[in-house]
């Protein structure tokens, strides 16, 4: 038995409401579109600038854009994205949400509008274009994308003469070293409250254990059911976790410790280290702390990792398959992505511009913004966050699991059981 | 016809039923208390006329018009509450016009009226005063103005004096006689006090248990009381009642006995009057004002248990041992005597009591009267 | 007083103080936070601010502190309007009528207190949303009305049982109708208790956060809880400007309340009834 | 609130004064049958109906499952979890919310004639405040890093726990019962006091005439006589310990791994995170129930007092 919820809805609420409230009165030739972003910092006027540059060629169309805080926009997005005053572009992360969107037909195919003339497809590379492709149709377009680094106190390093690590081993050692200069400072402070620091982490030793080729089957749940996540990899990279955790890398309670706190301890000196992301230095810059270097995170001794994979989680835009302005919406988002506001956004948001051909150029941004840009450019491999690549129910198990393990009330090879749990049932669904 | 009648009405709420089938009349000017009991339904009753309560069956009628469906502020009735009601966020000026600015009266009309009613009831200086400024009789006198000011056909008392103090209420007593008589209205009148009964009423309905015991004139149900109830609610102290059966009758006249060690009583009845049958059960009353140290009856030897020094007067109790009353609500079976003087009797002092004979009224072991009586539905039958 | 009845009434006295002061501090931790640096938040978390800056406060108010403000001022104002005004008729109704259906229409309306929001979240929202009614205040306030007036209808149930009806009755002589009645002597003189029920329903609703997350999307029509909520980011938080706005969101309902309290008392006396 | 159905809708010395012509009384009654109804009613039923169906967030159609969701509960860990979360912090609501309630309640209507105003009018002050600004607020302060309780514990000379307030599974459910209480006791206190202060004073004369006195006064005047408000405050205290949404969701958002999981926000992430509205409105259906008999029970009890 199957029925459609939303026309009984509906016949019900304007039966009983009658008379809606009046919308304010849109002239026949004026567009408004509706935006939803994220309130990263930056945001607003980016979007602001952008809109009335885009006036020059679309005086017709307005852009009403909404921000909205981090974890209700997920909860919001989705609920407006069913409902009748939905976003007609909005932002997304690459992943299974945006997946789980086409999947329920909410996320417009823009393949066509994307490769008319000008628009994003001619623009941006193929890598970018693969955030939102799916089934070799594209439903998104990539903005940005943001990545992590193990962020360092230069002053602080220079003073003790310590080294850049280059193995995971050598990281534990440092943090050994810097517990040795006061056991009260936290070497890299974790803040695992909202569960999410941890998942970053796991999606690098992930990698760094066995390699993106090596996971891949495991996150899709694409391997049969008798062999997903049973690589013995997976534990390795929970132990690594561990081991770093008993070098006194970090903080006593990471799972009570909110990202926050941990990202002002390394802002304020705290901490020497801190393992952060590309959007931390524009708080640090708010800090007042410059003197900062960062590298990838090392690789692990006997692990499948490459040096030049690192996290890279794109980010971008969708296009409500509700909206009535498809067209005027792609060529609003194909203009986001242009050249040069890809350097607009670079400057005002600092994340990491889709389209970076101009980010050279870049003015009234942290020296080390440009730095991190470049290290970027070289990466080969980019390995998106676990929390927004796998099912949503796999996902919550990894970030329960990882919270466990840093309890220390899981060992390793029990969080890998749980998650298998989770993944074959995910699966079995499937 | 008469100026209010009340045909039948029956009155339920679910399966309890408060009036069952109540009829009555009052005259144009006529000044009605309906007394009895808690609970016995003239409040229920009252409540009917006004419109307050629906009733079952039945019909009401205001100067010859049925009203029994209409709203209560048609029915040309106005009502003085137990607690006066008074609307606590007007003044009394606004309270007494309230009425009347409902009913979008001109102003000049609606102070005019308000004026006038508080002239009759002097509080004149009070107009502009709220309730609660006011004492329990000042706002009495409100609630009674703000009834004169709709200058109703019939006014509908509700026990309208009994949150007030002994002292003010025999006051308000006289003065709402005295209304009456000025305004010359119809009043109905609801309470459960014997004596403002008796002393405002021209005819006083008694009711008991949802049904009307006797109609009559206050010295009509004293003196020659329907039914036992009214023999036993009118009047104070209460009626002394003594459980008897009938042994002889001869012609009109009929012997009682009280116990076999006990001398019989003989009482003649009126020709007309009910005679009983030898062998009946019955109960004999005697108010406690008939009995005393001479009579034409000795009924009994008792030992005086309680003496009462009520002034002018003395209430006695004594126990006579082997013959007791029967009321349940007198005192262990004690005679109460009300002696007009102020006694010498002592406790334990042994006394004699006698009576005439003509003091004795005799009920039916149903309650009823064997003796003629103004009948409860005299109207109507 | 004896030395044991002394020390009894020092150590109650001591326990009431104790938890007093275990109320003030976290109330103190937000206002101090306020006036800190992100840095000396963190650092030195009990001390007073070394010195008192207002720049988290301008920074609250520079995410349009002010609208959320007037939002939430205008939100609650409606929907406390709506829940008395619907409560009061229709607890009057129940308080005055035998009819054996009015039984029914008093638990439908009371069950609706026990139904939980975040278990009728999303047929809620597409209700709403289906309606077109999302993103208007004053759609906001009919939904927030609803989830008042169970508990307010019971509130003047019980006042209204306990109202003199010999009043009404004698309005009804003076030749008022039912809604006459109801309009000018009922309401008239229950200000006691709709005063309670404003001020109570005030309080929530000026702190209700889901349905103003899900409903009020637009910047200019958000109510300060998710106004101030947006002060985290996705991967920051501005902690200063975060207390700096629940100082700016709290104090008023706080003076409020201490302006109000007598009501407050009042109600919950009501309540025990 | 507690107003008994029976002793007024069926007493039978009632006097109506609404009994002829409706149209009116229904008139009267529009307003709040058709907000509760349109915004409570109706979407509970829909959630009711959509129990028995497999959809997502964002999918329009509904597969009939009939009774698997509710199947499904009965066999998930994390359901069983989430209730007794709930019932523990019922109880300890209970215990810390009524219990600390009466004992400042009585304090502050007996023991204290100084102050007594200041310090009700502070106790109850945090009730004001929202849930989202109390949960923001005592995450600052439980923080294990630079959280001032961490910092009071260290001064007395005690560790505080190793895995911080909040991540300790043993403690955040803990720490969740002492926020609630720092929120919630000054309305019971109200409540109560209210109900001490509503006994006449004659009462307490004369138990004190017939030799009763402290302990034994409190016994045969006071708990009698504040029986029904303790009865409220003891079911609103259950109901909110059932509904418990905001706080659990800001402060601890159910973790750490769970442990704090609610049937609150364990149905609100089987919905919004994992896009199971079926099952989430099968466990807000259970909520619902529970939520219901308890307010019922609660009318049962008013009634007879």
């Amino acid at each position: 038995m199957q029925f459609h919820l939303n026309g009984e809805v509906r016949l019900v609420a304007s039966a009983l409401l009658g008379a809606a409230v009046l919308v304010s009165p849109v002239h026949a030739e004026d567009i408004v579109l509706k935006m939803w972003t994220l309130d990263n910092s930056g945001y607003k006027e980016f979007i602001a600038e952008a809109a009335e540059a885009f006036k020059a060629t679309h005086p017709n169309v307005t852009i009403e854009h909404q921000i909205f805080p981090g974890d209700p926009y997920k909860t919001a997005l989705k609920v407006a994205l069913v409902g009748s005053d939905g976003p007609d572009v909005f932002f997304n992360w690459s992943g299974d949400r945006a997946k789980q969107l086409v999947k329920d037909k909410l996320a417009l195919d823009i393949t066509d509008f994307g490769n008319a003339p000008g628009g994003f497809a001619k623009v941006l590379p193929e890598g970018w274009l693969d955030a939102f492709r799916y089934d070799g149709r594209l439903y998104g377009v990539a903005a940005d994308a943001v990545s992590k680094y193990v962020f360092y106190d230069k002053a602080y390093f220079a003073e003790h003469k310590f080294e850049i690590p280059k193995t995971l081993g050598e990281l534990g050692n440092l943090c050994k070293a810097i517990r040795k200069i006061d056991p009260n400072t936290v070497p890299m402070p974790l803040g695992n409250k909202t569960r999410w620091k941890a998942i970053h982490w796991m999606t690098m030793l992930n990698e760094r254990a066995m390699g993106v080729a090596g996971t891949a089957a495991d996150y899709d749940l694409s391997r049969p059911a008798d062999q997903l996540y049973t690589d013995p990899g997976y534990a390795k990279a929970f132990q690594a976790l561990v081991d770093l955790q008993d070098a006194g890398c970090f903080e006593d309670a990471p799972n009570a410790t909110e990202y926050a706190i941990a990202d002002s301890m390394f802002a304020t000196k705290a901490s020497p280290m801190e393992y952060c992301g590309t959007w931390c230095t524009s708080g640090l810059d708010a800090a007042g702390f410059t003197d900062y270097g960062f590298f990838r995170l090392p690789l692990m001794d006997g692990g499948k990792g490459s040096f030049d994979a690192n996290f890279l989680v794109p980010e971008g835009y969708q296009v409500s398959a509700k909206s009535a302005h498809p067209k005027e919406a792609v060529e609003w988002l194909s203009f986001l992505v242009s050249d040069e506001q890809g350097l607009k956004f670079a400057e005002k948001v600092q994340f990491l511009p889709s389209n970076a051909k101009l980010v050279d150029k870049a003015q009234g941004v942290p020296a080390s913004f440009k730095d991190i840009a470049r290290d970027v450019g070289t990466l080969k491999q980019g390995v998106n966050v676990l929390d927004a690549l796998l099912e949503s129910t796999v996902a919550d198990a990894y970030m329960n699991a990882t919270v466990e393990v840093l309890n220390r009330t899981l060992t390793p090879d029990q969080a890998v059981g749980k998650i298998r749990e989770a993944a074959l049932a995910a699966q079995a669904k499937k | 016809m008469s100026h209010l009648e009340v045909r039948d009405v029956v009155k339920r709420y679910g399966q309890l039923t408060v009036l069952s089938g109540v009829s009555f009349a009052a005259e144009k000017g006529e000044f009605v208390v309906m007394v009895g009991p808690s609970g016995c339904g003239k409040s229920t009753l009252l409540r009917s006329i006004a419109g307050l309560e629906e009733i079952a069956e039945g019909s009401v009628s205001i100067a010859g018009r049925n009203i029994t469906q209409a709203e209560p502020s048609d029915r040309g009735v106005a009502m003085v509450f137990q607690n006066y009601a008074l609307y606590p966020h007007m003044t009394v000026a606004q309270n007494m016009g309230f009425a009347l600015k409902v009913a979008r009266r001109p102003k000049s009309e609606i102070n005019a009226a308000v004026t006038r009613a508080a002239e009759i009831l002097r509080i004149t200086e009070h107009l502009a005063k709220y309730p609660k400024a006011l004492s329990g009789g000042q706002k009495q006198r409100v609630a009674i103005g703000r009834a004169i000011t709709r200058a109703p056909e019939v006014f509908l008392f509700d026990e309208p004096l009994s949150n007030l103090d002994a002292a003010l209420r025999s006051q308000m007593r006289i003065e709402l006689s005295r209304l009456h008589r000025e305004l010359g209205a119809t009043m109905l009148y609801v309470t459960h006090d014997q004596t403002e009964a008796m002393t405002m009423a021209d005819r006083i309905i008694v009711m008991n248990g949802g049904n009307i015991e006797q109609i009559g004139s206050p010295l009509e149900l004293y003196n020659r009381p329907a039914t036992r109830f009214v023999a036993g609610f009118i009047g104070s102290p209460r009626m002394n009642f003594i459980s008897a059966y009938v042994i002889e009758t001869v012609g009109r006249s009929v012997s009682f006995s009280f116990g076999l060690e006990l001398p019989p009583l003989k009482l003649e009845f009126a020709p007309g009057e009910t005679l009983p049958a030898v062998g009946d059960a019955v109960i004999l009353g005697i108010r406690p004002e008939a009995l005393g140290d001479s009579g034409e009856v000795h009924l009994a030897d008792a030992e005086v248990t309680v003496v009462e020094a009520l002034g002018r007067e003395t209430l006695v109790y004594s126990d006579a041992h082997a013959l007791r009353t029967t009321d349940s609500e007198s005192l262990d079976g004690y005679f109460a005597q009300l002696v007009p003087s102020q006694s010498d009797k002592k406790l334990g002092q042994h006394v004699s009591l006698w009576a005439d004979r003509s003091a004795f009224v005799v009920f039916a072991a149903d309650g009823t009267t064997l003796h003629d009586a103004s009948p409860a539905h005299a109207h109507y039958k | 007083m004896t030395l044991r009845a002394r020390s009894v009434a020092i150590g109650l006295h001591a326990f009431v103080s104790l938890w007093t002061l275990f109320v003030l501090v976290p109330v103190f931790v937000m206002v101090i936070s306020a006036f800190k640096s992100q840095a000396e938040l963190f650092t030195r978390p009990l001390a007073l601010p070394r010195q008192f800056s207002f720049a988290a406060f301008e920074r609250a108010w520079g995410i349009g502190i002010s609208g959320f403000l007037v939002n939430s001022l205008l939100v609650t104002a409606l929907s406390v309007l709506f829940i008395v005004i619907a409560s009061s008729l229709a607890a009057y109704v129940l308080a005055r009528s035998d009819k054996p259906v009015m039984r029914w229409v008093y638990v439908a309306i009371v069950a609706g207190f026990a139904v939980p929001l975040q278990s009728v979240m999303v047929p809620l929202y597409q209700l709403v949303s289906s309606a077109g009614l999302l993103n208007s205040r004053l759609a906001i306030a009919l939904p927030y009305a609803a989830y008042g007036i169970p508990f307010t209808t019971m509130l003047f149930y019980t006042f209204f049982l306990e109202f003199p009806r010999e009043l009404e009755e004698a309005a009804r002589l003076d030749g008022c109708g039912r809604i006459e009645v109801f309009f000018r002597i009922v309401l008239p003189l229950s200000g006691p208790v709709i005063a309670s029920a404003a001020i109570f329903q005030a309080v929530f609703n000026w702190n209700e956060f889901i349905l103003a997350l899900l409903m009020l999307t637009k910047t200019d029509v958000r109510t300060l809880p998710v106004g101030i909520y947006g002060l985290t980011g996705q991967y920051s938080a501005d902690w200063p400007a975060l207390m700096a706005g629940l100082a700016i969101a709290t104090v008023p309902l706080i003076v409020i309340f201490l302006l109000a309290q007598r009501h407050f008392v009042r109600s919950l006396a009501g309540l025990g009834k | 609130m507690a107003p008994s159905l029976t002793s007024t809708l069926g007493d039978t010395g009632k006097r109506p004064v609404l009994n002829a012509g409706n149209i009116s009384a229904s008139a009267m009654m529009a307003p709040a049958l058709i907000l509760v109804g349109v915004f409570i009613l109706i979407p509970a039923a829909v959630a009711v109906i959509g129990s028995f169906f497999d959809f997502g967030m964002t999918s329009a159609t509904w597969t009939f499952v009939g009774g698997a969701n509710y199947r499904r509960a009965v066999t998930d860990p994390l359901f069983w979890l989430a209730i007794s979360n709930n019932i523990f912090i019922v109880i300890g609501s209970v215990v810390s919310q009524v219990g600390g309630g009466a004992i400042l309640a009585a304090i502050l209507d007996r023991g204290i004639r100084r102050g007594s105003v200041v310090y009700r009018t502070i106790i109850f002050m945090p009730v004001v405040i929202s849930s989202i600004a109390v949960a923001f607020v005592w995450m600052l302060i439980l923080d294990p890093n630079v959280g001032p309780l961490n910092a009071i514990v260290k001064t007395l000379g005690l560790s505080p726990p190793r895995l911080g307030w909040l991540g300790d599974p043993a403690i955040s459910l803990w720490m969740l019962l002492l926020i609630a209480a720092w929120q919630n006791v000054g309305f019971q206190m109200m409540l109560i006091l209210a109900g001490l202060q509503a006994i006449p004073k004659e009462h307490y004369e004369a138990a004190s005439l017939d030799g009763a006195r402290g302990l034994k006064a409190f016994w045969y005047i006071t708990l009698p006589g504040i029986r029904n408000v303790l009865v409220l405050a003891t079911l609103i205290t259950v109901i909110g310990g059932f509904k418990v949404f905001d706080l659990v969701f800001v402060t601890t958002g159910g973790g750490p791994a769970n442990a704090t999981q609610v049937l609150g926000t364990y149905t609100y992430t089987q919905a919004f995170s994992f896009g199971n509205m079926g099952y989430a409105n099968a466990m807000a259906v259970v909520l619902l129930v529970t939520a219901a008999l308890l307010g019922w029970l609660q009318v049962r009890l008013s009634r007879r007092a």
